[in-house]
């Protein structure tokens, strides 16, 4: 148990360290990268949904704002790339403080309708401030490596998105161990309750809001270097936000790689089913299906069920037999 | 890797067919016209083998969905080139999909002719091996609409216009060409509205028209917003003297969109179905036998895509994948001026065309080319009859 | 004695594949009699009330109900042959008003007039009922919600009656409604099977008292000789009253 | 100007209206019954292409279609709910209802592009394009018609779920299931009929859709978020309260279009959202109840 | 000393008045009782003090310092900790990290401490211990049996070392033989220094634990004093005990 819990973490990440060299053409490495890109993600968005409960369909807003806000920096103010990453990630974030004070106020669905809400906003807001970010014609960033060819620029965006997954686990690994994460499971099960306690909740979930946020605009600004041209439509798209939830939940929201193994089995699905049911829309349902049947059979991930529940309801006292034995003697 | 740039193509590359990658919009917002394009492509295909193929290789096409969404058409362009090892590739529909498309293209140095990348920005990006395979880039479309009428006699020229257009590169540049050319000729702008395209309802766009009372509507459109338009025009009985709306009135649906109210509208196309140009009536024939149903501008897109391609490589004698063999063909076509179903094209150093599109208009039913002058199958009814 | 009128014979039940909460459950109860079922919490007092009323389908066992094999059917059907069980904790339905709620508890009752006679003495009995007729149920206090609760079950006319801890949360003085009330019933013939943590003041004026504990009855017998058993008072009753 | 602004709000009320009923399924299986369905837009198309579908082999009006998609749906919502939704675990059914319907919206999505291409359909009346000129004021007939239509279907909703028993038995079941099956409730064919009747409204809506605008698969998007910000400013869970803003919104929306523009219009949606969130996080109208300690 | 004063504290709800000028004071290092019919506004006054609910008037001092309308997590951290009606525990969340949940100021290197504090778990494990289910520890609290988890609430609330510890029905549901468990523990802690008010409809537990007792009725007191006193007062058995 032991050295299957320690090692095959240990062995899969040796595998994604040398995935750019096993791999037979750029293609892969580009598919790759995605991949790697949208486990960054899922795992982010896990800090706020797994935690907390509160289930956003909207982080695809801070994916978009972060990849306008680099794109924007570079083009319009022509900051160095690393820079125009940090500075976005950072205005971001205190954006989604904002944001977050406002919509940690309603909880369950109404937050997740609240988030919709947000990224549909956001794509009006971009598509319309044409004279700002080139609305929907789109904003064109030009490669950080110019002396690249594209297949090693990939290569370099996989280690880049790598190094992201790395920094989004060992975040949720320290918060999960922290009495911060505590609190905030707490206030997944009992909101008022973990109030009484004296769990600044208002602050915790604004906290892991943006901290979730941060990740993903990173993951935004990354993919704006890398991609080169961003369309509002896209990347304000409720459709990578529902992503996000569909990895972590496969997966299973309570465990630092539900969401990884999420992302490395939906996005080599997703492109297959395109690729082999491309031709009509059958694909959607495909997807659709597949989502129907995680919610309905597998609510708690596939990891969950590796980590079977130990007791079963009702673990009578100790006392009990004893005082049985007392009473009938 | 494989396909590292520079890295020789495999022996058996050099005979097998010709494969030419391809991702189009099958579904999603573009699919209605992505599936057109696609037809023609297929068109062009069976063309050419039946002669014998290129460079008397086989035509194999490569087809790849993109949903409508950029990201995927970059993945599909990607996995094209570097997976499949397609000799060539043609473009995706819609200006919103052509530039991220084209990136990933000259990136990898290869030709990338496209039917439906017309707006400006397209041309802005420094590609130097896209084109644009129609008579004209958006802003340009309506202009033979412009040239007719500034050159109306005072007492029948409109004074004021009003302009809408849906928030797309395409839509606003076409829309936008006219007004500019009017404005400057003084006919005054009355309403300028741009809506998104969750726009559901027209209405109370419809309603700021009807306050400003203009003599000529022109809306820059793609399909549903086109027929929105035109209904809720109707609605509040808003009367202009002409009214044009681009792609929307081009596309089959159209006139039973609308119903009586397509009688007199205008747009710009670029290609008509009666018009003799090279293959123009062959490609309608086969189009007809192998779909069982009418080419139209979409197809026809798609078809001269893969004419020009075909001049090119007959000229350059190569069909290979590397740069050498990509740069010579897109200097072939920078120069040269290709004989196609839409007429005689050329390009201009960003990969612009140069000619022009037709204006089409509903006449007593039917669509009718009324501009220019050469072209026309009917005379241009203006003022428009009542919808 | 008058004739058997419920009885669970050696019932086991449990939830979900967990491991069974009921091991072997007998319990009867005869028509104007009050069996009271005493026990730690968790000892499966309520999961005994939810098989009898058909909310859970036993594993193994029988319900009987006057004579008639039961088991298995659902809470409507039972409903209907006059058996009706009052849930344990809050279970007035929350955004619905006290009226709605009592109202509710006539739903099978077409007759109007005669919903209206009850209503009006569920009102005399708790008068909150009637003072915050038009008020939405889940904003009242805990003991007020149980009230309306009690109220509700009172819309019916049973023979057998279910009640999972009415005094819970209630007053002195509601409390003795309360108990009233089910002696009310008893007198009228209604057989009732009671779990109160309350066990003293239950098992006086219960007619036979059960000991639950793990699943199955311990100990049975006349309630007030189990009151009096010193050994069950310091196990399961608590200290000796104050007083 | 004073015309244009008229104009604005006379549309804006209409509108309003079909807002309103377009949004009142959605806050019936909110409020009554704790499901977040973002696949009711989906149904309205789905809807709108059977109106189609039955117009255009037929060739009756779009809403003698109706006779044959109200049942079907109802039938479609007892089957959803009974199939799918019953079987969600009940501590989290408010988020697991987003995504398993988000799945049924794709799939809903998906097949209609298979079936019906990804092309525009539409459906035109002869009716469709005329408008009642009152005080210079147009009113379009196709507007008016979907205002009645959404005021008559609102009423009859709100006469079953707050008049009839089924109406007290669908709140009873959704509040408190075991109470309500021993009250005699039949809970699990009142919740699969409360889904049906949310659905039957779907099969309205579509069909008043149809009608106005034309619609391609993938048309359900643009909807989700204005329809679910009606159901939030109006407070989650209150049929009524949507209704209200519902032709609020619409309001607001017409006249930001005649005198701003089209993208502002939009934006407004989300602006009272986050407004709302602001002052009353429970919503303007009805709201929910407070959590007791 | 005095721990806890409210003055003149008022809230409606509606045409509701549930708590109406309600002066309490409580003094420091005593068990404190607080009865009232249904509906007198107890649980409201608890709600008010420990600032889930906002009073329309009135103030609330806790030694002294004005803590009217501070947010509960504020009020927890002046040292005032309160249980729940109805028992509330974090259902999927393990024994021990019930117990971590609790917080006792917001500092913030108390909260990027490692979950797996020493210190800190080793003060979970004493209370568990104290409360006899030390063996549950890694077991998820929904598991738990309803008495179990009335213990473990209580713990959590100790984890963050009230001053003032507030209890609603503390035996409501609770079976007898635990209830003694419940009051001798309470009486331990209050021996350590601690204040206590306890709302409880179970007289014999009221009269037996508390050196002063609060009467409530229509949201204010009416009568206060040690329980024999009160007990007698004509105003309480009128008003509450219902002879
Ligand atoms: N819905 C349920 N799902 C799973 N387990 C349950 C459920 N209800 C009860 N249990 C388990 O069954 C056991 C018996 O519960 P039950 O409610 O019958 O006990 P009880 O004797 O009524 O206790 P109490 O006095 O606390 O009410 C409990 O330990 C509980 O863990
Ligand atoms: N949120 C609320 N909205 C409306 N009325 C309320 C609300 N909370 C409490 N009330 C009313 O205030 C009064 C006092 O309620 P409270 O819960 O404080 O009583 P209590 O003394 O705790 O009673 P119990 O002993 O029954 O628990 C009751 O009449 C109740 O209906
Ligand atoms: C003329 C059309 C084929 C152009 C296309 N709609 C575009 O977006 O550029
Ligand atoms: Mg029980
Ligand atoms: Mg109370």
């Amino acid at each position: 148990m032991r050295i299957a819990s320690r090692g095959i973490p240990l062995l899969v990440a040796c595998l994604a360290l040398a995935y750019p060299w096993l791999v037979p053409n750029y293609y892969l490495v580009y598919a790759g990268a995605l991949t790697v890109m949208y486990a960054a993600m899922s795992t982010s968005w896990n800090l706020l949904g797994g935690f907390t409960g509160y289930v956003s369909l909207g982080h695809s807003a801070f994916f978009g704002l972060g990849a306008y806000g680099t794109g924007l920096l570079i083009v319009r103010l022509g900051v160095p790339w690393v820079a125009a990453l940090l500075v976005s990630a950072v205005a971001v974030t205190v954006f989604a403080v904002f944001v977050g004070v406002a919509a940690v106020r309603v909880r369950g669905a109404s937050f997740v309708i609240v988030s919709i809400a947000l990224v549909s906003m956001m794509n009006l807001v971009v598509q319309g401030w044409r004279s700002l970010t080139g609305g929907s014609t789109g904003l064109q960033v030009p490669s950080p490596f110019p002396d690249l060819h594209r297949g090693q620029t990939h290569i370099v965006f996989f280690y880049l998105f790598l190094a992201l997954l790395g920094l989004a686990l060992l975040s949720w690994w320290y918060v999960s161990r922290s009495r911060f994460g505590a609190g905030l499971r707490a206030i997944r099960e009992d909101e008022d309750k973990a109030e009484s306690l004296g769990v600044p909740t208002g602050a915790y979930k604004v906290t892991a809001f943006a901290l979730s946020a941060l990740f993903v605009s990173l993951a935004g600004g990354l993919y704006a270097v890398w991609f080169g041209s961003l369309d509002p439509i896209f990347v304000f798209s409720i459709l990578i936000g529902s992503y996000m939830v569909l990895m972590s939940l496969l997966g299973g929201v309570r465990h630092l790689f539900g969401p990884l193994l999420g992302a490395l089995i939906v996005a080599p699905a997703g492109e297959y089913f395109l690729i082999a049911l491309g031709e009509t829309q059958i694909h959607l349902t495909a997807t659709g299906l597949l989502l129907v049947l995680v919610v309905l059979f597998m609510p708690d991930g596939i990891l969950a069920r590796f980590t079977r529940r130990r007791a079963g309801p009702s673990i009578p006292d100790e006392t009990a037999e004893q005082r049985l034995q007392e009473v009938t003697r | 890797k494989t396909d590292e740039p520079g890295t020789a193509q495999p022996a058996g590359q050099q005979q097998g067919p010709v494969k030419i990658g391809i991702s189009l919009p099958l579904t999603g917002d573009f699919a209605e016209p992505g599936n057109g394009i696609k037809d023609g492509y297929q068109v062009w295909a069976d063309r050419v083998n039946a002669k014998g193929g290129l460079l008397g290789r086989k035509v194999e096409l490569i087809f790849r969905d993109d949903a409508s969404d950029p990201n995927r058409v970059s993945s599909d362009y990607e996995s094209l080139i570097t997976q499949d090892k397609v000799n060539l590739v043609f473009g995706p529909f819609s200006s919103r999909l052509v530039i991220p498309a084209a990136k990933v293209a000259e990136s990898y140095n290869m030709l990338f002719v496209e039917p439906a990348g017309a707006a400006k920005e397209v041309f802005e990006q420094g590609f130097k091996r896209l084109f644009y395979a129609a008579p004209a880039i958006a802003s340009d479309h309506y202009n033979y609409l412009a040239d007719y009428l500034i050159k109306l006699p005072a007492d029948q020229r409109p004074k004021t216009a009003a302009y809408a257009s849906l928030d797309d590169p395409f839509a606003q540049g076409t829309a936008y060409g006219l007004r500019d050319k009017l404005a400057a000729a003084g006919i005054k702008t009355v309403v300028d509205e741009v809506y998104p395209p969750e726009t559901t309802d027209f209405s109370p766009i419809a309603a700021k028209i009807a306050a400003a009372k203009p003599d000529i509507v022109v809306g820059g459109t793609q399909f549903e917003d086109s027929v929105g338009l035109v209904r809720a025009l109707q609605e509040l009985k808003v009367q202009p003297k002409l009214a044009a709306f681009s792609t929307g009135p081009t596309e089959p649906e159209f006139a039973a969109a609308v119903k009586g109210a397509a009688e007199s509208i205008l747009s710009p196309v670029g290609w008509s179905a009666t018009a003799t140009f090279t293959g123009n009536q062959e490609m309608i024939k086969r189009h007809k036998e192998m779909f069982n149903g009418e080419a139209n501008e979409d197809t026809a897109n798609g078809f001269t895509v893969g004419q020009v391609v075909e001049a090119a490589v007959n000229a350059a004698k190569c069909v290979d994948a590397t740069k050498e063999c990509q740069d010579k063909l897109a200097d072939h076509i920078r120069q040269g001026t290709f004989d196609t179903v839409v007429g005689k094209l050329s390009f201009d150093d960003q990969g612009r065309p140069e000619q022009a599109h037709m204006i089409q208009q509903y006449v007593g039913g039917k669509v009718e080319i009324v501009l220019p002058e050469q072209a026309k199958t009917a005379d241009l009814v203006y003022p428009k009859k009542p919808w | 004695m008058s004739e058997t009128v419920l009885a669970l014979e050696d019932v086991e039940a449990g939830y979900g594949r967990a491991a069974p909460v009921l091991r072997g459950l007998t319990v009867t109860v005869r028509a104007g009699e009050v069996v009271c079922l005493v026990g730690p919490n968790g000892a499966g007092k309520s999961t005994a009330l939810k098989v009898a009323s058909g909310l859970l389908a036993p594993r193994s066992g029988r319900v009987l109900l006057a004579g008639q094999d039961v088991t298995g059917l659902s809470p409507q059907r039972l409903l209907a042959l006059g058996l009706a069980h009052v849930l344990q904790g809050h279970s007035v339905f929350r955004e619905m008003t006290v009226a709605e709620n009592v109202r509710l508890g006539g739903f099978t009752v077409r007759d109007s007039a005669k919903l209206q006679t009850r209503m009006e003495a569920v009102k005399e009995l708790f008068p909150v009922v009637g003072e915050r007729w038009g008020s939405m149920a889940g904003l009242l206090s805990g003991g007020q919600q149980k009230q309306v609760e009690f109220a509700r079950a009172l819309m019916l006319e049973p023979s057998v009656v279910l009640l999972d801890e009415p005094s819970m949360g209630l007053d002195p003085r509601n409390t003795q409604v309360v108990f009233d009330q089910i002696d009310l019933m008893r007198r009228t013939g209604v057989a009732v099977l009671l779990v109160e943590q309350n066990a003293r003041r239950a098992l006086e004026m219960a007619d036979v008292g059960c000991v639950l504990d793990l699943g199955r009855v311990h100990i049975s017998g006349p309630a007030r000789e189990l009151a009096a058993d010193p050994r069950l008072g310091r196990l399961y009753l608590g200290g000796a009253p104050a007083t | 100007m004073v015309s244009l602004l008229l104009q604005g709000l006379a549309l804006g009320v209409l509108t309003g209206g079909l807002y309103a009923l377009l949004a009142s399924g959605l806050s019936l299986y909110f409020g009554v019954m704790r499901v977040v369905m973002v696949a009711h837009p989906a149904f309205l198309f789905l809807a709108a292409y059977l109106t189609y579908t039955v117009h255009t082999t037929l060739g009756v009006d779009p809403f003698l279609a109706l006779p044959v998609t109200v049942p079907l749906f109802f039938a479609l919502g007892v089957a959803v709910q009974r199939l799918l939704i019953a079987r969600l675990a009940p501590d989290n059914l408010a988020m697991m209802s987003v995504l398993l319907t988000f799945g049924i919206a794709l799939t809903i999505e998906g097949l209609l592009g298979t079936i019906y291409t990804g092309s525009y359909k539409s459906v035109s009346m002869g009716y469709a394009t005329k408008s009642l000129t009152i005080g210079g004021v147009h009113l379009p007939y196709d507007k008016i018609i979907a205002f009645l239509v959404a005021a008559l279907t609102l009423a009859v909703l709100f006469a079953v779920l707050v008049k009839s028993r089924f109406g007290q038995a669908l709140r009873a079941t959704i509040q408190h299931r075991e109470a309500a099956r021993l009250v005699g409730i039949r809970t699990e064919r009142v919740a699969g009929y409360g889904f049906g009747v949310g659905l039957a409204t779907a099969a309205v809506g579509g069909t008043v859709l149809a009608l106005i605008t034309p619609f391609f698969p993938a048309s359900h998007w643009v909807w989700i978020g204005k329809l679910m910000a009606i159901i939030v400013v109006g407070g989650l869970g209150s049929v009524t309260g949507a209704a209200l803003a519902a032709v609020l919104l619409g309001v607001v929306e017409g006249l930001v279009l005649v005198t701003v523009d089209a993208t502002w219009a939009t934006t407004m949606f989300y602006v009272f959202l986050f407004l709302t969130l602001l002052a009353r996080p429970q919503g303007f109208f009805g709201g929910r109840l407070a959590h007791r300690f | 000393m005095t721990s806890l004063r409210t003055e003149g504290l008022t809230r409606s709800f509606g045409g509701v008045l549930a708590v109406d000028g309600a002066n309490v004071e409580l003094q420091e290092g005593r068990i404190n009782g607080l009865i009232g019919p249904n509906g007198s506004g107890k649980t409201t006054f608890f709600n008010i003090v420990t600032g889930m609910i906002k009073p329309d008037s009135g103030r609330v001092l806790y030694r002294d310092r004005d803590i009217t309308r501070h947010s509960p997590h504020r009020v927890a951290h002046a040292g005032i900790g309160r249980t729940f009606q109805l028992c509330r525990v974090f259902p999927r969340l393990t024994v021990l990290e019930n117990m971590l949940v609790a917080v006792r100021r917001s500092r913030l290197r108390e909260l990027l401490a490692g979950l797996r504090d020493r210190g800190e778990v080793e003060r979970a494990r004493h209370w568990l211990r104290r409360m006899g289910i030390e063996h549950l520890e890694d077991a998820e609290a929904r598991d738990l049996s309803y008495g179990q988890q009335k213990l473990l609430e209580l713990a959590a609330v100790l984890m963050a070392e009230p001053e003032l510890v507030l209890l609603d029905e503390p035996a409501g549901g609770v079976n007898p033989a635990l209830i003694d468990r419940i009051v001798s523990l309470v009486r331990d802690l209050n021996a350590e220094g601690r204040t206590f008010l306890v709302v409880e409809h179970n007289m014999d537990m009221v009269m037996g634990m508390c050196d002063h007792v609060i009467v409530f009725d229509r949201g204010a007191p009416i009568a206060a004093g040690p329980p024999a006193e009160v007990r007698d007062d004509p105003r309480v058995l009128e008003a509450y005990l219902g002879v």
